[in-house]
């Protein structure tokens, strides 16, 4: 079992990219590895509580949930949240909020690194 | 070192592809990725396929944009999401999203 | 009688974003738009798929792993409400795709109106006799 | 005096694109002309209250409070607020939420529209 | 018609602007758009000037990235937020933002 | 003692969208990576700027305008907590950047590190020898 730490930053709700991370997440915990997941930038909207599902939008907090449910760490950067307006009673229950030096810990133990970056 | 490049976007002009040097190097197309897997452009494949690396595209990504899996371009592999997790920690050591 | 034409133009590539489906969206939100406006304004829309583009209209999309509705669907929407639908033929061309793979009428959706493969001299046209431009 | 409408598309918070928006609006504005602008998709993260401000993000919120006061119209599309999980009560108070013909009835009755799309 | 073209990118390669056909065509160089009217790449400046279109960098883009727009290529012209508004309402009829 | 290098590669342009903006800001985050990790562990962070990513390295950033903070005083803050930062050569000298138009030091800020204009061979070496990247 080997650790996978991916990065998700100027990933958005209403982009794939998003999904991608989620569902490479899934498959990689389905395999018995360890996943922690990194949100910044606008990567931190998927953190955002109560969002309401449309045929037009992936739903994603269910699958997120079971994911952190059955052991996966999702935090999300405590700075770029609140700079959107995001603060602690906005956020699903079970992610956390760091500094930025949380990634980079997580990176240290990791085996693997995704870095999803772009704009 | 063993160097796996996600390639997310489709004729953006990045030479960061051009200079990577590395012992293996792996190209994985993802969602828009994925055209250079299927389209031609005038009669010419991508540049993308002609480099002689290993080139893989992801199943779902070529479902969802009307693609079928088995009539991608003959030098590509098709993964799924868990092959995609399989080349991670088997084929590559280290990893660039463009 | 006040009608107005606006032209949405998509020159973006489905699914990584969001803009191709909102151009959708709002396109076919011209539908409710009267409830905004005076007696006898309206809004009329032509949506034009130009550049990469067209590759939002390919047939048989299948968005099932993702659980999303496609722009197959949405194209044909569009159809379904009447909507003058416009595919740019040196990009077709260009990019190789046949037109039996192209999403030329929504027949399943019960939709009378077809999509047209014109040349971008024709969509540069509307674009032109349009009242504004919304390009996506 | 002429009407510019404004669509703000998938621009961000951590995006220019957000403020070239502002900036824009502002500057119309004080030459005299009328403003609608309408946010949709990420554009919506525009509307969210209590955005908190750090030196990395320019700070909108005061700016666009100001120009709505001033005579300033900000819509934004309500489905896609909600699909991100931004409720009546996330909304900054001087914003409306409609559906999306509402833009399409402003580009109706204005001079000119810059519709901002881009990923 | 006379076509307003927003460019906010530097280095993509979108042709659309090849093909706009207008009376008027002008060309105004917004966030990364403003490289255009400032960077040469290996000696030859871009593309963008060479159409023989009239072309406008917003000022406030070119200072944060550290620029001088007193020193934009001499094809350019300088504006402020002002400056874009008034060529909005008395140059252009129709907006594109690419 | 165990130190991980990670090697931050900068490509995007900066200020439209924040990418650039990020890569600084968590490498330099490495300054308290410590509290997280056992003694004698620690994160050995590496900068590079490649492609038109060498474009934040512009000396003279004016961010009046918009009230946010410069990349140039994010560079200057690296260089001040001494993280190594390479500039890439081939790209420095294709869009024609001289170097007094480089942030090449942080005096202003009291930093004694400088900025090293270096050949993309020397940027891969340094990806080699880390144990992981990050591609902004």
């Amino acid at each position: 079992m080997s650790k996978l730490t991916i990065g998700c930053f100027s990933s958005l709700v209403g982009s794939m990219t998003l999904d991608f991370a989620v569902k490479l997440a899934e498959a990689a915990r389905k395999k018995g590895h360890d996943v922690d997941m990194w949100l910044s930038g606008n990567g931190t909207m998927l953190a955002k509580k109560g969002q309401r599902s449309f045929k037009d939008y992936s739903s994603l907090e269910k699958t997120m949930t079971d994911l952190v449910a059955g052991g996966m760490t999702v935090v999300a950067c405590e700075a770029c949240a609140e700079a959107r307006g995001y603060h602690k009673e906005d956020f699903i229950d079970s992610f956390g909020r760091k500094s930025m030096d949380w990634y980079l810990a997580s990176c240290f133990g990791a085996d693997r690194v995704l870095h999803i970056g772009g704009e | 070192m063993k160097l796996g490049v996600f390639v997310s976007e489709y004729g953006t002009t990045n030479d960061t592809l051009e200079r990577l040097k590395a012992d293996f190097l792996g190209i994985v197309l993802v969602q828009n990725g994925v055209y250079n897997a299927v389209v031609s452009e005038n009669g010419q494949t991508s540049p993308v396929l002609g480099k002689g690396t290993k080139v893989y595209a992801l199943s779902e990504d070529l479902l969802v944009r009307g693609f079928d899996p088995s009539k991608v371009d003959k030098r590509v592999t098709v993964v799924d999401y868990g092959g995609v997790v399989d080349l991670i920690f088997n084929n590559f050591e280290k990893l660039i999203w463009l | 009688m006040a009608i107005k034409k606006i032209a949405f133009v998509v020159d973006k590539l489905p699914y990584k974003g969001e803009s191709s489906r909102l151009a959708l969206t709002h396109c076919i939100a011209s539908q409710t738009v009267e409830i905004h406006l005076e007696e006898d304004e309206n809004v009329e829309p032509v949506l034009a798929f130009v550049g990469n583009g067209v590759l939002n209209c390919l047939r048989n999309q299948n968005a099932e792993a993702y659980g999303v509705s496609t722009m197959e669907s949405h194209i044909k929407n569009a159809l379904l409400t009447d909507i003058k639908v416009l595919i740019c033929e040196e990009d077709v061309k260009r990019l190789g795709i046949a037109e039996e793979n192209l999403i030329m009428d929504a027949e399943d959706f019960g939709a009378d109106m077809t999509s047209q493969i014109v040349p971008f001299s024709e969509i540069m046209a509307e674009i032109e006799s349009s009242v504004h431009l919304m390009y996506f």
